[in-house]
């Protein structure tokens, strides 16, 4: 009973459902390392996902489909940085607008250019990577790796090194060091010459692009269809892992992982034990809840994330 | 600088202040229309049969009416939430949860006479609400754990509960259905008992003759709002607990300093803001389908949010925006037939959006412009 | 060479609702150490942000070595070798001192990376060279006060600056550590660098500057040679008319002991011990003055005494009445009225108005409310009452508390608190940020206390303060009382020394 | 904007006064007028609303009627959509789902001269109301034979089932299929999954192909999907994974084509005709003979459409499947079939 849970494609399948959560949340580290809050990203992700799926079927490309998805995500960061940094609007008001209009503009556009509300991406992303053996060809190890770790969409592998690029460019270069600083003191950055308002534009619109990447996965790689609404929550849950991971790419990535465990758990409980169904699904958001109760007191946000940067009150 | 030119020009801040939802509606409309016009159909038409569908007539008005019932709850719920530094997204949980509570109470206690069952389903909606409303309110007031993500949680956590809980308490089959061998669709609760339904605003009116199409689904839980926005209203500006709660929201840290209990208030204020969430289902439940069904509810507390920024944070705001919103739902949800289908409903949240973002945005380029007068 | 290195003209810079700066003329020579001197808000930090790029003026225009420069932003500020160590440090707390030092100009390897080994070997030298000792690889927020001043300058040597601005650099060292800095200017001076040093304190104008130029209201009203002038001229330049600076105090009666804390003990948010074993005893009639550098516990002090803050050990009476572990509200009930230290965060709350903020904290008793209501007929009128006898201007109690003056906004707090009779007044930094005549106001309503009898404990960073004030002086150093004077036999360099924990 | 704006508030005033004229001129039609309102998921599902989709669209095609479908969003639209229609002069109103017995009953009291068809609800009593169910359990019960058959005939002992969201009327297609595979297979196994308890449990193809993987993984053989759009992402996890999914309500077989090999992994699909029942409702009533009450389409349903029979619940033969379900085990299908018309079998609809 034990095995038939927790098995090699029991990770793969954690590390499928991890990826959107992981490049969305990173996008939150990005945009809240700079200190704005995004929680537009569940609407980001939808709208994205939408463009993926529309994009790939006008041009025939999926490439060209998470392209447009990680430009359209950008631009909804655009308009995030324009009304919260530049208008200095409350940030999580402008992320609900995000989400509503989200929740608008792709249904109506699905009528609007395709005359349904679901509609099928004619093209897929192919599988990477080594070809799982027969058990007979190979020991239970190597198998296990190969489905753990070998056996994926090139957007997983994509985004790995999307995660490891970041966890550098945030440590280890000046962008990273202003970004820190610009999200921790804003005036004191200003004082040396960094600029606030451009490096919050930069951060909130990679945010939005790494959104659009993990909406093109949702609905090119995993799903293959854009559904309304498909988005399903992921944004916040991305939030609570950043939250989780302290606002670092390899601690988002790992609570992402976490959460994907969780749900994939979720997925293979069912029916193997009689709990109801229901209280199965709860639980990654129970478990979303009592990371964050206790992640507090362990991890601190960074410090004006949420505050929007007036110069003149000095 | 002398008095009269110092009021005098509070006067013209605050009326400023005061109209730029209008200005956003009129922007939103004004977008609206750019992409009506984008999609070949004529701007002016489309909002013509809209608003003219919407409330040219009695039964347009009774139905923006009832779909605005609801966003006022839910929007009350958010600006009185905001009022304490709070974000409440949990509106939809909590509607869940009070809307079945109050269910359950309605067709559980069926023998109690309409006096005491009105009000006991009217307090079970509430305090259902109150209650899921409480965890991230505790969570907040006393481990600082922001309230979005986890009221945001709660909802799914709601969903997946009171899923539970119809399907244990879901209707038995009907006569009819047993006969034709089929199972219940989609779980249902049985319906609450006649005595804890709220009468109609067609029968009301009709007592006194005056004429108003019978399946108008208006109901009494309209007044109930509007009281509850009053109600709001004067707790927040005209009590001390109110003074305490908005003192919270304003710089908590002042408060603390004067003796307010940080905690108290915002746990009070969430669970305050939970229930009116809750009474929902004074409307859902007690005026219009007298069972719980989960998708009664979808999205009534996200469109909450949008409700409450709209009306300022304030209950005649958001009765108002409340009503608006109604009006755009009802005028969609006719425009999407009388057109054939050629105009979606989904313009309507595409236009709502667009009105939030332009309220966010209109309101700090007025502060500004304000400013610079000021400073000339 | 231009006669002048700086060369600051006719700067004008209005922001909302005031004119921070009128024509304002700024000469400063090369090499030199130029005090700039006013009172808070006569437009000093505004100029100096002008120059360095922060605020553009209205008008106006700056040349430096002769050349007419426009300096639209601190970038272009540094490019012409002018840096600014700001009263509040501009540093970020988690950061180390060598990714402070370096941010906006970080050294490269690779094109892409932070050199981090170069930029620390580089403030290895810097300091070396000025006799600061700074490890590059602690995190600001682990380093005293003195330090982060030392990494601000460092960070300004760092990017080649000719020119230094301090804003107002002394206000929260302790004696010692003022001395050490001068030290530090002067060894630049000598260096060649010319400074800008921002004050209101007129013994530091005669301690280190060669030239003084004072301002007030948004103009410059003088320039001189230090040489040539005395305190007593500069002060008069300053306020516009004499200044009474010691506020005289006739002796009072102590009586019974009202608030006495016993071993009291407390930690911070981290767990980390704040305040250790306090022991301390205010009488009726009585100013207990708490000096010492700041963030040695004074707050944490005042916040246990008023509930704020929970302790981990120890007892605290009122007249000999356990109070400890009482809810905040609790103990204002028992009339102990409290001047918060930071007026802004904890003072008032700026978008109630004057009335409304005047019954905070009394709020909910009668007669301010019937039922649960808030009786507002009563309100108003204790309103329009405290309003006069306090002199509160604009006196029109609907105006926002955030529309009114920092003396305004004060005043409210002091006629809220001590409206209350209270039996023991807890004043921390009442005068803070406010100019003269509201300083003067503050002092002698606490005066008016003492002689009324009031037990009274005062927190001030301003020695000043405390000495004219004060009848009894308990010096905090580290989260302890280290020693208990009597303020007649006090000398300031004794006291000075005991705030930097020498005398133990 | 501004002339925009007077002219706007102008219309609406001019609007407000002449209304009841202005909705009798624009919208008085001559023909045969038909409107389907669609259930939760809407038009696109490739499976339920298409089905009745295409339905209308035959009957447009035959009998040259005007139709309108329109897509609810909250509740109250199903009210007001309906209402609206009938109120304009539509001759047939067809609602999607058990979801509008609340809608149309009280509406076909109020337009007793209107027609009014529900699908999968029941709608008693009225003689204006026609509700058309569906033995689903009865095309389970057969696919799940095809599913068994097919394990059986490559030597698998595992096949699965993924539901949309877990309610009676999709448990109804779960125990049909498990009653057909242990007819065929009594020793297989059977995983079972839903995919949750909203409605968006019909609209997430992600979740779904996680559940599909996860019983893959586990030795599933054939999965059987009744969830919806959901179940597109169960054809995604079969492809990638090269096993077999049976669709639904729809002829779904072509979802699991991979165009770039040639592979076919839709082994078959349980037919739903809710397009029969949709084209038959519009037929009856150009006919004169529109049927009140319940229409039930089971096995024993047999209808001619443009010259192909169609019965009332069935499943999917096409050119994807042809190579996969061999003439054998049709045979073997066909006669279980036969039993459950003449009652030799009784197939469950409660797990």
């Amino acid at each position: 009973m034990f095995s038939s849970i927790i098995n090699p494609d029991f990770f793969a399948s954690a590390i499928r459902i991890a990826i959107p959560l992981a490049l969305a949340g990173l996008g939150g580290v990005y945009s809240e390392k700079s200190g704005v809050v995004n929680i537009g990203l569940e609407g980001i992700m939808l709208t994205t996902a939408f463009a993926a799926v529309a994009a790939t079927n006008f041009s025939g490309n999926v490439w060209i489909g998470i392209l447009i998805a990680a430009i359209v995500g950008m631009l909804l960061g655009l308009i995030h940085a324009i009304v919260t940094v530049s208008f200095k609007a409350n940030q999580i008001v402008s992320g609900v607008a995000i989400n509503l209009f989200a929740s608008g503009i792709t249904v109506f556009l699905s009528w609007l250019w395709f005359h349904e509300t679901q509609i099928m991406a004619l093209k897929s992303l192919p599988i990477w990577g080594f070809r799982v053996p027969a058990p007979e060809e190979a020991s239970s190890l190597i198998r296990g790796l190969i489905v753990v770790f070998a056996h994926h969409s090139p957007m997983v592998y994509i985004s790995f090194i999307i995660i490891v690029i970041s966890n550098i460019l945030i440590f280890r270069t000046p962008f990273g060091l202003r970004l820190r600083s610009v999200g921790e003191y804003p005036q004191a950055a200003d004082t040396l010459g960094v600029n606030v308002t451009k490096m919050r534009y930069i951060a909130v619109l990679i945010s939005g692009g790494l959104a659009g990447l993990a909406g093109s996965v949702l609905s090119i790689e995993q799903a293959h269809f854009f559904v309304k609404e498909m988005s399903g929550g992921r944004g916040f849950i991305a939030l609570a892992a950043m939250i989780f991971g302290k606002w670092t790419p390899f601690g988002t990535a790992a609570a992402a992982l976490l959460f994907g465990i969780g749900e994939a758990l979720a997925i293979r409980v069912q029916g193997v034990y009689t709990i109801p169904v229901q209280f199965i699904n709860m639980i990654p958001y129970l478990l979303a809840i009592l990371v964050l109760v206790g992640a507090i007191g362990r991890a601190t946000a960074p410090a004006t994330s949420g505050i929007p940067y007036e110069k003149e009150i000095s | 600088m002398d008095k009269e030119k110092l009021q005098k020009e509070n006067l013209f801040f605050s009326i400023i202040e005061k109209i730029t939802p209008i200005i956003a509606i009129i922007g939103a409309l004004f977008i609206g229309s750019i992409v009506i016009l984008l999609m070949g159909e004529d701007p002016i038409q489309v909002y013509k049969m809209m608003f003219g569908l919407a409330i040219g007539n009695r039964d347009g008005w009774g139905n923006v009416l009832f779909r605005a019932t609801p966003l006022i709850f839910t929007g009350l719920a958010v600006a009185f939430a905001f009022r304490c530094g709070l974000f409440n997204i949990g509106g939809e949980g909590q509607v869940y949860v009070g809307t079945f509570l109050a269910a359950f109470v309605g067709f559980t206690f069926t023998n109690l006479p309409a006096i005491l069952m009105i009000p006991l389903t009217i307090a079970a909606s509430a305090l259902g609400g109150a209650l899921w409303a409480a965890l991230p309110g505790f969570l907040k007031a006393k481990k600082g754990i922001h309230e979005v993500i986890i009221t945001i949680m709660m909802n799914w956590i709601a969903t997946s509960l009171t899923f539970y809980l119809a399907l244990l308490y879901k209707a038995p089959p009907t006569e009819e259905m047993r006969l034709a061998g089929l199972p219940q669709m989609i779980p249902h609760t049985s319906e609450i008992a006649e005595t804890a339904r709220l009468p109609r605003i067609a029968s009301l009116l009709s007592k006194i003759n005056i004429s108003f199409p019978s399946h108008n689904p208006l109901n009494v839980s309209f007044f109930i709002a509007v009281i509850a926005a009053i109600l709001v209203y004067y707790i927040l500006w005209k009590t001390s607990l109110g003074y305490e709660i908005r003192a919270v929201g304003y710089n908590s840290a002042a408060a603390e300093y004067a003796g307010i209990s940080i905690p108290k208030n915002i746990l009070l204020a969430m669970m305050i803001s939970g229930a009116l969430a809750g009474l929902v289902g004074t409307n859902e439940i007690m005026g219009y389908k007298f069972r719980w069904r989960q998708e009664l509810f979808l999205g009534l507390g996200f469109n909450g949010i949008a409700v409450a920024l709209l009306g300022k944070n304030h209950p005649l705001g958001v009765v108002l925006a409340a009503i608006l919103f109604g009006t755009l739902s009802y005028g969609g949800a006719l425009v999407n037939i009388f057109t054939a289908g050629k105009i979606p409903r989904e313009l309507i949240m595409v236009i709502q959006a667009v009105i939030v973002i332009l309220v966010v945005i209109s309101d700090e380029i007025i502060k500004r412009l304000i400013l610079r007068r000021k400073t000339e | 060479m231009a006669q002048y290195l700086i060369e600051m003209k006719d700067i004008s810079k209005t922001f909302p609702l005031v004119k921070a700066n009128d024509k304002v003329n700024l000469m400063v020579k090369k090499g030199e150490i130029h005090a700039l001197v006013g009172e808070n808000g006569a437009g000093k930090s505004t100029l100096m942000s002008i120059l360095y790029g922060l605020y553009q003026a209205d008008e106006g225009e700056i040349y430096i070595d002769g050349q007419k420069i426009v300096i639209s932003n601190p970038n272009i500020a540094i490019e012409n070798k002018i840096g600014m160590v700001h009263q509040h440090f501009m540093l970020v707390p988690p950061l180390t001192v060598v990714e402070n030092v370096i941010l906006g100009m970080e050294p490269r390897k690779n094109y892409f990376f932070i050199d981090l080994k170069k930029a620390a070997s580089d403030i290895k030298i810097l300091s070396e060279k000025y006799g600061f000792k700074i490890d590059p690889w602690t995190k600001i927020e682990d380093v005293s006060v003195g330090i982060q001043q030392r990494v601000e300058i460092i960070k300004v040597l760092y990017r080649g600056a000719e020119i230094l601005i301090l804003d107002e650099p002394t206000a929260v060292l302790t004696p010692q550590e003022v001395e050490e800095l001068f030290k530090i200017l002067k060894s630049l001076k000598r260096q060649g660098k010319t400074i800008i040093f921002i004050t209101h304190k007129l013994n530091e104008v005669m301690a280190i500057s060669d030239r003084v130029t004072v301002m007030r209201d948004g103009k410059v009203v003088g320039t001189k040679e230090t040489s040539q002038t005395n305190t007593s001229e500069i002060a008069t330049l300053m306020v516009g008319r004499e200044v009474l600076l010691i506020t005289s105090k006739e002796d009072q009666k102590i009586g019974k002991t009202v608030l006495r804390l016993e071993q009291v003990s407390a930690f911070n948010q981290h767990k980390y011990p704040v305040l250790k074993d306090i022991n301390l005893s205010v009488k009726e009639g009585q100013i207990i003055g708490i000096a010492g550098v700041e963030g040695n516990g004074q707050t944490e002090l005042v916040e246990v005494i008023t509930g704020l803050r929970s302790i981990s050990n120890g007892k605290i009476f009122l007249y000999e009445k356990d109070i400890t572990g009482l809810s905040t509200r609790k103990i204002r009930e028992l009339h102990i009225a409290h001047i918060p230290e930071d007026r802004r965060k904890r003072g008032f709350i700026a978008d109630y108005s004057v009335a409304e903020n005047l019954v905070l904290g009394s709020h909910y008793k009668p007669p301010f409310v019937k039922g649960s209501f808030i009786n507002f007929p009563e309100v108003n009128r204790y309103a329009d009452q405290l309003i006069k006898d306090y002199d509160i201007r604009p006196a029109v109690k609907e105006n926002l508390l955030k529309s009114l003056s920092g003396g305004n906004q004060q005043k409210v707090i002091v006629a809220r608190e001590l409206q209350r009779e209270p039996i023991l007044l807890i004043a921390a930094q009442p005068t803070r940020g406010l100019d003269v005549g509201s300083i003067e106001f503050v002092h002698k309503q606490i005066l008016k206390e003492r002689s009324k009898g009031i037990a009274i404990l005062l927190v001030s960073a301003e020695l000043d303060e405390i000495l004219s004030l004060s009848d009894e002086i308990a010096v905090m150093y580290e989260g302890r009382i280290i020693e208990t004077l009597i303020n007649k036999d006090v000398d300031k360099g004794k006291l000075g020394l005991l705030m930097t924990g020498v005398y133990k | 904007m501004k002339f925009n704006l007077k002219n706007i508030f102008l219309l609406l005033l001019i609007t407000v006064m002449l209304f009841p004229l202005v909705a009798i001129n624009v919208f008085a039609q001559k023909d045969i007028t038909v409107g389907l309102v669609f259930d939760i998921g809407g038009k696109g599902d490739k499976s339920f609303n298409d089905s009745a989709s295409r339905g209308l669209g035959w009957a447009a095609q035959d009998f040259g009627i005007k139709r309108i479908e329109l897509e609810p969003g909250a509740d109250a639209d199903r009210e007001v959509n309906v209402r609206n229609l009938a109120s304009i002069g539509y001759d047939l109103i067809i609602g999607v789902g058990f979801l509008f017995e609340d809608s149309i009953g009280p509406a076909s009291d109020d337009f007793p001269n209107t027609k009014f068809a529900i699908v999968d609800g029941l709608v008693l009593g009225k003689p204006n109301v026609s509700s058309l169910s569906f033995a689903e359990h009865e095309g389970s019960f057969l696919v799940g034979m095809i599913a068994g058959l097919k394990a059986l005939q490559d030597g698998k002992d595992t096949v699965g089932y993924v539901g949309g969201m877990n309610v009676p009327l999709i448990q109804k297609f779960e125990a049909g299929y498990k009653a057909g595979v242990k007819y065929a297979y009594p020793d297989c196994k059977i995983l079972s999954a839903y995919a949750g308890d909203t409605p968006t449990a019909f609209a997430d193809p992600v979740k779904g192909k996680e559940l599909a993987l996860s019983q893959y993984d586990n030795g599933a053989y054939v999965i059987y999907h009744a969830s919806g759009l959901t179940g597109a992402g169960v054809y995604e996890a079969g492809k990638e994974r090269k096993r077999y999914v049976i669709g639904v309500d729809s002829n779904q077989n072509y979802l699991g084509h991979i165009e770039e090999t040639g592979e076919n992994f839709g082994l078959t699909s349980m037919l739903k005709q809710v397009d029969v029942s949709v084209y038959l409702t519009i037929k009856s009533i150009l006919e004169g003979a529109f049927e009140p009450g319940i229409r039930l389409f089971n096995l024993a349903t047999t209808v001619t459409i443009n010259d192909v029979e169609y019965n009332g619940v069935g499943y999917a033969m096409d050119k994807y499947n042809k190579d996969l379900v061999t003439e054998e085990m049709i045979q073997k299908v066909e006669e279980a079939k036969a039993k459950i018309i003449n009652g030799e079998i009784i197939v469950p609809h409660e797990i």
